[in-house]
């Protein structure tokens, strides 16, 4: 079997050395009950290369890709254009077939671009500190929550109403568990800054989304005011890292903690993951963090080196006081990201945000020649919720009918009845003119 | 509870004996000098070509962000050199044996890597419309049947991100039973081995829970006497999280009558799945009484650990705990349609909710399921006998000249004592020395239940030659270290870099590259 | 002709300043150590998982091979480990600055490789129906059009397997030329520059024809006098292989009057074009009156070198040789099919025929195109400029130490003589320090024409800061070259391995693995 | 550009350093006439990676690949299932990304698989001794002959009525250049043994091919004693180097010299290349051998090592005495073949021939239940050529329509007329029972 190296010769000889007859002998202490005649039956035996890639690929050319006809899905995750480098530098065996840097003199090669992936994040979310990453944005948000709880000793958060449903679900589900009472806002096109007026003196934390789930952008500075005025903290999260660019970035903000996704900057759409959570705070917050920190040092030649550090508040050694239960993170995604923002550079990435909202806008101007289309986003970044005339879910089959995936109905991700005639658009540097117009002819040919 | 050491802040002393030859480059033959990306000029540069946006009416209003983002571009031949570069400096199971115990970090076959990068899999969206996607669906439904075939248990929760994560989403199906049951107020207590991975307790708390602690017994399983006394009152009891086999490399003998006694006392059976590598294809934890059990995709089933991720942890789970199951599952209807629920509200169901994005990790099913139906039942079998094999060899080669920290035969891990250590040399030391020998050292102080604990996990795709060569080195060393060879002391000496001093590192955290003031730059680079 | 010292035997002396701390594993932290995969105990096993075949009624009658074949299988974990350590113990453009005079050892772009694997190219079979491979035929005639456009030639031969093989095509349609006009027997001498690369003068005799070396003049160029002093006589003139820029990195100034002078002599202008980099862009050959000229793909248009290859050498042709370029060639008729002319033998054409199995370099095709699209014309001009400007920066910071071996600016690659190195020390032994300091060393010994030449391309993809770093390095070591520092002798010391022992590879060739027999085996390893 | 690294900041201060106002002055060679004013015309300008990404990518999808559907195409090259890690392997920047191993200090990795590569050959065709790799099986083919002009001091050469027709142009093109006659028995399935009447005192040597272009294997071993008797040698020829595993390779049948394509283990089809030419002598022909040889040594400290060797024969050394003037060949060619070698071991690669022959005999069995078709070759491999009722070249298009790709007409390697209604077909370990069925039925409407 092209995976097991022992040979019978090998099996023998390591028996006799042992002392063993059967390998059985070592599985002594498995209950009579649960011991097995032979291998698990209901599954098939081992097969060859050809065999497993045949069944893969069958099922895979069952789907239909971003690649095929047009493409405006968004709310969380975006088809944005990775460079080749990317994937070649995530295929290097020394950073695939690798693990957490427990032993830093051989495993710099992680450190050293996981300090570059701390630096870039505190700098795009403009705020002072960023850890080695999360799972993705949601549980980034929900891990946010909890430690604005930490901080404050309060048992109380406020999400906005233009949070990403699934944050919001991920961090009530955490919060509740905790008996942290969480307060959601209704949901809104443009209700970020009611936040504002929801916050009181048990409040641990606000958390708004900019652009949030409509694509909407806010400056939350106002909400910022209002938290630090009850000693609160406002959470500043974020689905679009490309939006950082040109948008308000959390830590203009006054955001105490910044939490998103960095999925569109160096991975694909994968299907919903492997994502990779982006994670930053105030200085004055650090030792609170959850997740695995990198920080310089020195070897014992006084060469510069780089180490997981801060650990005491990690699970591994704090245990049931861990600030985080997180062990495993987003290792390699995080590298992707880093590979892709360092060959973007500030320029590039703000040149791609550039690109990300002339599209966006282009698909606004065209679709709001559509009868009985109105954008209701005011103000957006690369994506943006319009009303349908017809129910969204119907215009959407119409339009998959006529290669057109014309992006998500708000009632996939909202309770039902709230907003059933909303189609949430995104448009990126992928988006030509031609996918624009076939999208607006369509919508034409459907309402 | 002593500090754990695994981060015990080494401080090492400045050592002379540096092999001379410094160069002008600061490379030194194939090992490139490689500073970091913001020491290069490359600022206000870009490495990736974009057209010239329109900028027509912009719909963002005034809202703008007002400091420019300042991070450098480098150019495409810079970056390929600085990530190949960089690399150099990592270890890798390519390179070589990386036996870290509880990690199982075996081969990642190179089939997965590329089956994950098919279109249909790596280029379609999780909101796209349900009937775009049903081979992805299929692939999530058929993951799911491996998954529950192999442990026996009638259902998977697949969304969950890694095995922390796993263990989340368990202890949360039983918090959400006991709400049911209405007695989430009472039944808070969850008892822990001592010898339990430092997620288990971390996601206890929060959970809600309270950690109640179980001694280990000599024979480094579960003390059942303490288990018994612990169960003395059961009305408070919420469950037990065990680990089987267990960190000490170990299968829990008592497991089922640990399973009888925790559901008698009206608790639930979590299972920490991390070590399933021992028994794949052979034991299936539905026959041990668990309720419920993450499997580490990213250990047992290969996908790759990436430096630290992305993992995945689908969870198992039994009769008793299916109903509670997080959104979204898949369903497949009698015509062959897969469905993905995302929004259960259905009354049957009384699933605790979302608790992630999207659907969990696409990617690492992909990989998941190529590793399976390369193995089939067969292979997996063998891959569990392999493993455990392979541990054995190594505690039967080592045990003359290293203390085994239990008698009697392992399982996929062997585990040894500091008991043969000479004053004034520690694990640590012993581990530094085996980076010069070529190999990444075993996971060192885990399980605390164990002084100087050094936990050796193979895996099955070792080959006995390796192995022999690993003994020899380590056998070596060892004898070293019983002589109390203070040498050891200086390793590694053949390492990209020497002992890094971790207690500075953490009195004067440096967690981001800082652009140095020009006249204190002098100041930081005397100090 | 001295014998050129490019393969001048090293026989290092036993050298015993090893620094200490051997292992026992033979590893030394990341560099691992690896045998032969004949040195594996994997004889009679497999790493590929193939079916049972059924062995039916053979149709092979009983012709069956003899003796089994013998060769180890090794499993796939322990192939990817023995080609990866393989792997850590070469240099590469992806780890640093590759000089290789006229290599042109520019960055490989990883899109390339990508667009290369498309299934639309990789997977399609040369002889299937030309109807099914419509876009493989539109990209080599777009990529034909691109090289034709850039030499502004009329013409081009895409078959050439590499630049060598162009040469042979060049060739070959001039000796058709000179058939097709019945002075092939006449016409043999082909007149070619002392500077000029031994596949010129080995190509030429291939072809059938005489080889007659031109002297190079004081400042590095043809000598002119020498030139036509040798076309006193022109009836036996078949024509010149001229490289321009030549092999001294200097552009052929007289080239409008020798390509005149080998037209009016009745002969043909061959150009090798292997150092077209330092003119892509800026200057075309066909305005240069050149007769035909490979170009390297795996040169100027960054196909990877691969280790030796695979490369690709498609040649254009100028309207005199274009009737005479061998099949096949793609058209594309009037509504836009495009056809392979695979067997030409209409009247109107005099090709010389097929000189390889199949169409050419497919992959390297994709990758050039790939590359060309990318850079577009402005961006290939901005190529040749870079390239001539770093080879410049590095002869003006390196002017001062080392002996630059013509005076006046350099085109893409900078020569320099051994003149300034004290006796004792040779051009090797700076090439052995360079790779200390981390780099692989230039190309040396060549052009034959410099004493102990080192030829340094930098090429286009360097950054300044690389070069500086370079620079600094290359200077330290010439100080002491030309100090006569004999400690230059020793190196390398930071390589995987000394210097090696050439002449006795050459004295006793060992060109393959062989069992050893038992009683002799300690014999040969006492030997 | 993101290939080109200098600034404009980077440009001026090196001009400043070199004392040289502008790039043009490092042109002031180039004749007036071939100066042009600007950029070249008639090309477009440069274009980022998606533009490009998307040209290709719209051209690669206009081929139809030899897994979309049944395919049966040979002739030369073969359909194989290449291992993932193969690809792995040759994707290592310090594989891809170096060239010849000049330097051996920081080239081992190259030298040590080049030395493996020659043992496998040498094993796989039965000599003692191969090299470095060639461009292709074609010219290995002719360089073949060659070799045996100078060593037997002959200009005359034979080559079979089996040989591959472009090896045949290939040979003749470079033989008559030197002035050696080329005589060329005609086409025909099983005249391989006819060389051993067409060989005399003047003969450099005879080329035969097992198996023939037609498929068909023989025994050489006659040819090889008539050849020797004259004091002539014989090349043996093949061009599926899978089919030495179970067939008589060349060594076994007295060749002195073995030549053939190594494109079937590890590599791709690519339309026609990039493959890899094998070529083996016997030990005493060694220092005649064109191309690179690798061979061992120990360095200073006496740690073994490789080195190129020999190569005084060579042409960066000999020019005009060198025995041939191949200097690039194919060496990352030979790495994947190599590693999928390694993978196999003699006891895979014999499984995987078994699989081919079992392939080709289902295959054969079917056809010859179709009425007017009429299996050809006697004695084969894995490809056989066979008789159509009705001409080939319009049995192949009506196939095609049907989605069958059934193999190679005669008549497109031979001349008009020769071959008019055969076809070459071939089967692989991927050829699937539905596959062959497929072209049976599809066989029997168009017939
Ligand atoms: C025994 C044990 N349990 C749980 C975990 C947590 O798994 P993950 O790192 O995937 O979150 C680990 C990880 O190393 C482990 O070893
Ligand atoms: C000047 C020159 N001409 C010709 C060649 C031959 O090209 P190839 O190696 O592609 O056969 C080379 C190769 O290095 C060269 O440098």
């Amino acid at each position: 079997m092209r995976y097991l190296p022992l040979t019978e010769a090998d099996r023998a000889e390591m028996l006799a050395t042992i002392g063993a007859e059967r390998v059985d002998d070592f599985f002594g202490d498995v209950p009579e009950a649960a011991r097995l005649p032979g291998p698990i039956d209901g599954l098939p035996n081992h097969q060859g290369e050809l065999a497993v890639e045949r069944h893969l690929s069958n099922l895979g050319v069952r789907n239909r890709t971003a690649n095929e006809g047009r493409f405006f899905v968004g709310c969380g995750a975006y088809k944005h254009h990775v460079p080749a480098t990317v994937d070649h530098i995530i295929q290097r065996s020394e950073f695939l077939t690798t693990y957490t840097p427990y032993q830093p003199e051989i495993a710099q090669g992680t450190l050293h671009s996981l300090f570059e992936f701390q630096t870039q994040v505190a700098e795009l979310t403009a705020m002072d500190v960023a850890n080695a990453s999360m799972y993705d944005g949601s549980t980034s948000c929900a891990e946010a929550a909890l430690m604005a709880c930490r901080v404050t000793r309060r048992r109380k958060v406020v999400l906005s109403g233009g949070l990403h449903p699934h944050y919001a679900a991920a961090t009530r589900l955490l919060c509740e568990a905790q008996g942290i009472e969480v307060v959601s806002l209704p949901p809104a096109i443009d209700g970020e800054l009611d936040l504002a007026a929801a916050v009181d003196g048990d409040t641990a934390c606000v958390i708004g989304q900019s652009p949030n789930v409509f694509g909407t952008v806010t400056d939350l500075s106002p909400v910022a005011d209002a938290a630090h005025a009850q000693k609160a903290l406002l959470v500043s999260v974020f689905t679009e890292a490309v939006s950082l660019a040109m948008v308000p970035p959390p830590g203009e903000m006054g955001a105490d903690i910044a939490a998103g996704e960095g999925q569109s900057i160096g991975n694909s759409l994968n299907f919903g993951g492997p994502y990779v959570g982006l994670f930053a705070a105030s200085q004055k917050l650090m030792r609170q963090m959850p997740g695995r920190l990198c920080g310089e040092t020195v070897d014992a030649d006084g060469k510069r080196g780089f180490v997981l550090t801060l650990s005491t508040r990690e699970q591994h050694i704090r245990r049931d006081k861990a600030t985080s239960n997180i062990c495993t993170n987003s290792g390699l995604c995080a590298l992707a990201f880093t590979a892709h923002m360092t060959l973007l550079g500030g320029v590039g990435l703000k040149r791609l945000a550039e690109l990300n909202h002339d599209a966006a806008c282009a698909l606004a101007d065209a679709l709001e020649t559509v009868p009985g289309v109105e954008i209701l986003t005011p103000r957006f970044f690369n994506e943006f919720a319009f009303k349908t005339p017809v129910n969204a879910e119907a215009v959407l089959a119409m339009l998959e009918e006529r290669g057109v995936l014309g992006g998500v109905r708000a009632s996939r991700l909202l309770p039902a009845g709230t907003m059933d005639d909303v189609i949430i658009a995104a448009a990126t540097e992928c988006t030509t003119p031609d996918d624009i117009s076939a999208y607006a002819d369509a919508l034409k040919e459907i309402v | 509870m002593t500090m754990n050491n695994q981060g015990r802040p080494t401080s090492p002393t400045l050592v002379d004996n540096r092999p001379e030859g410094e160069t002008i480059s600061g490379s030194r033959g194939l090992l490139q000098a490689e500073p970091l990306i913001f020491e290069t000029d490359r600022w206000n540069q870009t490495g990736v070509d974009l057209p010239e946006p329109k900028r027509t009416r912009s719909r963002l209003g005034d809202l703008r962000r007002k400091a420019e983002v300042s991070l450098p571009g480098l150019s495409e031949p810079e970056t390929v050199r600085h990530y190949v570069r960089l690399s150099q400096r990592n270890y890798a199971i390519d390179l070589g044996f990386f036996p870290l115990g509880s990690c199982t970090m075996k081969h990642n076959p190179r089939l997965n890597e590329r089956m994950a990068r098919l279109p249909g899999f790596a280029d379609i969206h999780p909101l796209q419309p349900q009937s775009t996607v049903q081979g992805a669906l299929q692939l999530i439904d058929e993951l799911a049947g491996w998954l529950k075939t192999l442990t026996g248990m009638p259902a998977v929760a697949m969304s969950p991100k890694a095995g922390a994560h796993g263990e989340l989403c368990g202890m949360l199906a039983i918090r959400r039973a006991l709400e049911v049951r209405g007695e989430l107020a009472t039944r808070k207590r969850v008892l822990v081995p001592a010898s339990a991975h430092g997620t288990n307790p971390a996601t206890a708390i929060q959970c809600g829970f309270t950690v109640d602690e179980i001694e280990a017994a000599p024979d480094g399983r579960v003390d059942m006497d303490d288990l018994r006394q612990k169960l003395a009152v059961t009305d408070d009891i919420a469950g037990i999280m065990l680990t089987n086999p267990n960190t000490c490399g170990l299968f829990e003998r008592d497991i089922r009558e640990i399973a009888d006694l925790i559901h008698a006392a009206g608790g639930y059976f979590y299972c920490d799945g991390a070590n399933f590598n021992a028994i794949v294809g052979r034991v299936r934890p539905g026959d041990l009484g668990v309720d419920a059990m993450h499997i580490n995709l990213h250990k047992t089933f290969s996908t790759p650990h990436g430096g630290g991720g992305p993992g995945s942890g689908p969870t198992v789970l039994s009769d008793a705990l299916a109903p509670y199951a997080p959104v979204p599952f898949v369903e497949r209807d009698e015509d062959g349609q897969y469905q993905l629920i995302e929004d259960d509200r259905r009354e049957s169901r009384d699933s605790f909710g979302r608790m992630v994005a999207f659907h969990g990790q696409m990617g690492m099913f992909v990989r998941a399921l190529t590793y399976m139906l390369s193995h089939g039942a067969d292979g997996l079998k063998r891959v569990a006998e392999d493993s455990v094999l392979n541990a054995n060899y190594v505690q039967a080669r080592l045990k003359a000249v290293m203390t085994p920290a239990f008698d009697g035969y392992c399982m996929h891990e062997a585990l040894f004592s500091d008991a043969f250590v000479a004053d004034g040399i520690e694990t640590i030391d012993i581990a530094k020395a085996l980076i010069d020998e070529g190999y990444h050292p075993m996971t060192m102080y885990f399980p605390l239940v164990v002084h100087g604990a050094m936990l050796v996990e193979p895996t099955e795709t070792e080959s006995k030659a390796e192995l022999d060569r690993f003994c020899e080195a380590m056998a070596g060393i060892a004898r070293r270290a019983a002589e109390g060879d203070m040498s050891l002391k200086t390793a590694p000496v053949h390492a990209p870099l020497r002992r890094l001093d971790e207690t500075r590192a953490a009195r004067k955290p440096i967690l981001k590259w800082e652009r140095p003031e020009p006249e204190s730059e002098q100041l930081a680079a005397a100090e």
